[in-house]
C-alpha cells in the first residue's frame, strides 16, 4: 500500500531536466518557480520574465535589492550578464510569437483534452489570469506543474476541467509528483512514473482516460 | 526642441477629473508614479476607471500598499481593466459586493489593446483567450486556419506614468523592469504625465537611447528616489 | 491678364505659417521639403521622419555624413539634441496615432472631397505609396502642396481624382502658388489669394466647386 | 547566456535556400546587411520572395546602387512585397514586364504586418488604405463607428538583418535611422541572421539599452564599417 506524500520538488527535478541550452524559458509563480533551481549542471536555460526581462538572474542578496527589479510576483530579482529589458508589449509579442520554448505553469485543473484552469474560481476566487492565458496560447511547448492529488485526494488530472478555462487544448506536459505525462489525442500518456509510485496506483488514483505507452518506465533518480 | 512644464505632483493629480479613463503605469507596483497616485488619493477625484497591468498589493498583514491599491481602497474608481486582482483583496471584495465593475483582460492582449489605441490601430487580432470566457461578445476570424479574437483599441483621457529620467524636451528613459507598461501608456492617452527621479539638460541622453520620444509627454513631475531626497 | 509662373517657395513659405511651436510636422519628398527652410523665426517645430526619427536637423556640413544617417529620401542629415530614433513600428504608430499635427505632401491630384492621388498613374509610373498612404490616414491635419497648374494649363485641383488614391476624404487644406485653400463639405474654399492672382483668376483657372469665403483675403508678404 | 555562432557573409547567404521568402532590413539602402546581400547576388539564389521596405537604389546615372538592388537586378526574386519601388526603375520594368511580381503594401501597414508575425498576432486593424486601391480583396471591419482593414501578419523563413552592434549571445543594437525594419524583422522569420559592424563581450551592452534581446538571434556575421577595416 502506497501512501501519497506531496512532493514539489521530484516535479520540479523533473520538469529541470526537459530543457536544452538556449531554451528559453517562463517560470509561473508558485510550483514552478522551483524548476529554476534543478536546472542540470551544463545547461543554460535563459529565463524570460513576462513583467519585462530576459535573463533572470538569482535573488538578490540582501541588502542589494532594486526596486526596479522584480519579478512577475513583485520579488526582487537580478539580470544575468547577456539580459534584456523590455516593455510589456515586447514582453508578449516573445511569448505570444512563440520565442518562448518552454512555459511552465500551476494549475487548479488540467485535463485529458489539454484544456487547463488555473486562474478563477467563480464566486470564491478570482485572482485574474494576469499573463497565463497568453504563456500557455503563445508557448511551443506548455507544461503543467501540479502536485496529483487535491487535498479531497481527487485527482488534479481531469476528463474535463469544470473551472473556466485558461486556455483550450494548449498543454502538451503534465508533470505531478507521481508521474510524467504527456497529453496527446484526447488522452493521457503515462511516459514514466516516480517510485514509490507504479503505473497501477497512478490508473487507481487517476479517473482519466490514461494509457501507459510501451516505452513508458520508472524515473528513479529524482 | 520645446521644454515641458514641469508641474507639482498635486498639480498633476489636478489634471484627472472625475469620470477619466485613467492609465497607471506599474507592475505590482514597480514603475507605479507614486507621488502623483499619492497626492490623486488625497483629492478622492471618483469615479474614475482604472486601466493598469493589476490593482497592486494591499497585504493586510504585512501592511504592504503598492501602486493603485491606495485609490482601490479609496474606492476612486467605478471600474478597474486589469490582468490581476489577486494581490489586492479589497479590488476583490469590491467586485463580490457589487461595488466596482471589474473587468479581467489577458496582460499581452492588455498591452497590445493601449498599443493600438496609441498606434491609430483600431485592434488586433490574438489568439489569446479563444475557447474561454475572454472570446464572450468578441468577433472571431479566422486568419490562414486559425481563430484568432478581434480585441479593440484601448485608450484614455490621461496617462500617470513613471520613467527613470527625463530630459527637458520630455525624452525618457526607463529603469529595468520599471519599464513595463509606461511606454505603452505614454502613446495612448489625451494627456500624458510623466513622474520622474531625474531630470536632464535636452541633449543629455543618447537619441539611440530614448525609450519614449519627448512628443509623446505633456508634463513632467520631477520626484527624486527616497535615497535621493534631502 | 495675369500670366501663370510657377513658384513653389510661396508655397512652402505661406505651409511653413501653419505652424505653432512645439508642433509635430512630418515633410514629404520634393515640394514639401522646401517648407523646413522657411519656418518663422521664434517658431520652433518638430520634423519627423518616417523612417525613424524625430529631431530631423539641417543637412550635414560636406564630409560629416554619416550613412545611418538618413531621411525618406536617403539624403544626408542631422539631428537635433533632444531627437530621438526609433524603429518603424514605433514611426508608424506616432503617425497613424495621431501624433503628427502636420503632413505636408506633394500630390498628383487632389479634390474637392479631400481625396489626395499622388502614388501612381497607372500604366506609367508606379514609384509605390512608400509612408504616404499612412501619413494622410495618420496625421491631424494633411496639407497638400502643389503648384496650381499642371504644364497642360489643367489645374491640379480637381473635382475628382482620376489616378488611383492615396486616401479618401483625408486632405484639410491645399497650398498652391496662387492661393491657401481649406477643403470642407465637398467643396474648396479659397481663405487668401496670392498676388498677383486674384479671386477672378482663380475662378477661372480652377475647374471646381470652389467658394470664396467672406472672410478671405489677399496674402501679400510671401 | 549561450553564445551565438558567428559565420560568414558567404556562410549566411548559404542558408538562404531557393523559394524562401526573405525579410531584409533597410531603407534605401540605409541599414541594409550589404555583406550578406553581396554574398547572396554571388550565389545567384533564385525565386525568392523578398520582404523589405523598397527595393533600394539603382540609379543609372549615377551608378549608385544600395541594399536589395542588386538582387533585384540579378533576377533573384519572383515576388517583392514593399512600399517603394520608385527608385528603382529595373522593379518596375520587370513588373511591367510581368517578369516578377510586385506587391505595394503601405510603409505602416507593413510595418505592424511584419511585428503581428513576430508577436504572434494573426493582424492588425487599420485605417490606412481604407477607400483606395489597397482595400481590394481585404476584410472591413467597423469598430466603434470607423472602418479599418484587416490586414494580416507576414512572417517569412530568413531574416537578414543589419545591426550596429552585438553581444556574442545575440544581443543588438542598431545606429540611428539605420534601425527602421531590422528590429521587427529580427522577431518574425524561422531564421535570423545579424549581420554586425562590432561584436563586444556578453555583459558589455547595458541590459536596458538592448534594442533586439537576444533570443530572436540565430547566427551572427561582424562586418566591420568600410573606414573600420583593415
Amino acid at each position: 500500500m502506497i501512501e501519497y506524500v506531496e512532493n514539489k520538488d521530484v516535479i520540479a527535478k523533473r520538469i529541470a531536466r526537459m530543457f536544452h541550452s538556449g531554451d528559453v524559458v517562463n517560470l509561473g509563480i508558485g510550483l514552478p518557480t522551483l524548476v529554476g533551481n534543478y536546472v542540470p549542471e551544463g545547461v543554460t536555460v535563459v529565463l524570460q520574465s513576462e513583467n519585462g526581462l530576459i535573463g533572470l538572474g538569482p535573488k538578490p542578496e540582501p541588502g542589494q535589492e532594486d526596486k526596479d527589479l522584480t519579478n512577475a510576483g513583485a520579488q526582487p530579482v537580478t539580470i544575468l550578464p547577456g539580459g534584456a529589458f523590455f516593455d510589456s508589449a515586447t514582453s508578449f509579442g516573445i511569448i505570444r510569437g512563440g520565442h518562448v520554448d518552454y512555459t511552465v505553469l500551476g494549475v487548479l485543473e488540467v485535463d485529458q483534452e489539454g484544456n487547463l484552469a488555473n486562474y478563477k474560481i467563480p464566486g470564491k476566487m478570482v485572482p485574474g489570469m494576469g499573463g497565463a492565458m497568453d504563456l500557455v496560447a503563445g508557448s511551443r511547448v506548455v507544461v503543467a506543474a501540479t502536485t496529483h492529488l487535491e487535498k479531497s485526494g481527487a485527482s488534479k488530472l481531469k476528463r474535463r476541467c469544470a473551472l473556466p478555462l485558461t486556455a483550450a487544448g494548449e498543454v502538451d506536459f503534465v508533470v505531478t509528483d507521481v508521474g510524467f505525462f504527456q497529453v496527446l489525442g484526447g488522452r493521457f500518456h503515462l511516459k514514466e512514473w516516480f517510485e514509490p509510485y507504479d503505473p497501477e496506483w497512478i490508473m487507481a488514483h487517476t479517473d482519466v482516460d490514461l494509457v501507459v505507452d510501451d516505452d513508458s518506465a520508472a524515473c528513479k533518480d529524482l | 526642441m520645446v521644454e515641458k512644464p514641469v508641474i507639482s505632483a498635486a498639480e498633476a493629480a489636478r489634471k484627472v477629473q472625475a469620470g477619466n479613463v485613467v492609465h497607471v503605469g506599474g507592475f505590482l507596483g514597480c514603475g507605479s508614479p507614486d507621488s502623483v497616485i499619492a497626492e490623486l488619493a488625497k483629492l478622492g477625484t471618483k469615479d474614475l476607471t482604472l486601466v493598469c497591468n493589476d490593482s497592486a498589493i494591499l497585504d493586510a498583514k504585512s501592511g504592504r500598499k503598492t501602486g493603485v491599491a491606495v485609490l482601490v481602497e479609496n474606492r476612486q474608481f467605478r471600474k478597474v481593466v486589469v490582468s490581476h486582482i489577486g494581490t489586492n483583496p479589497e479590488t476583490q471584495r469590491q467586485m463580490n459586493a457589487g461595488e466596482t465593475e471589474v473587468v479581467l483582460v489577458p496582460q499581452g492582449t492588455l498591452a497590445e489593446r493601449i498599443r493600438a489605441a496609441g498606434s491609430g490601430l483600431g485592434g488586433i487580432l490574438t489568439p489569446t483567450g479563444v475557447g474561454t470566457e475572454v472570446e464572450e461578445g468578441k468577433r472571431k476570424l479566422l486568419v490562414k486556419d486559425k481563430v484568432y479574437l478581434l480585441e479593440e483599441a484601448l485608450g484614455g483621457d490621461v496617462a500617470l506614468i513613471k520613467a527613470a529620467k527625463a530630459d527637458k524636451a520630455g525624452n525618457l528613459r526607463y529603469s529595468k523592469t520599471a519599464r513595463n507598461f509606461n511606454p505603452l501608456m505614454a502613446t495612448a492617452c489625451a494627456l500624458v504625465i510623466a513622474e520622474v527621479e531625474e531630470l536632464v539638460e535636452i541633449g543629455a541622453l543618447d537619441p539611440d537611447d530614448v525609450h519614449t520620444p519627448s512628443i509623446f509627454v505633456d508634463f513632467i513631475v520631477l520626484s527624486p528616489r527616497p535615497e535621493a531626497r534631502a
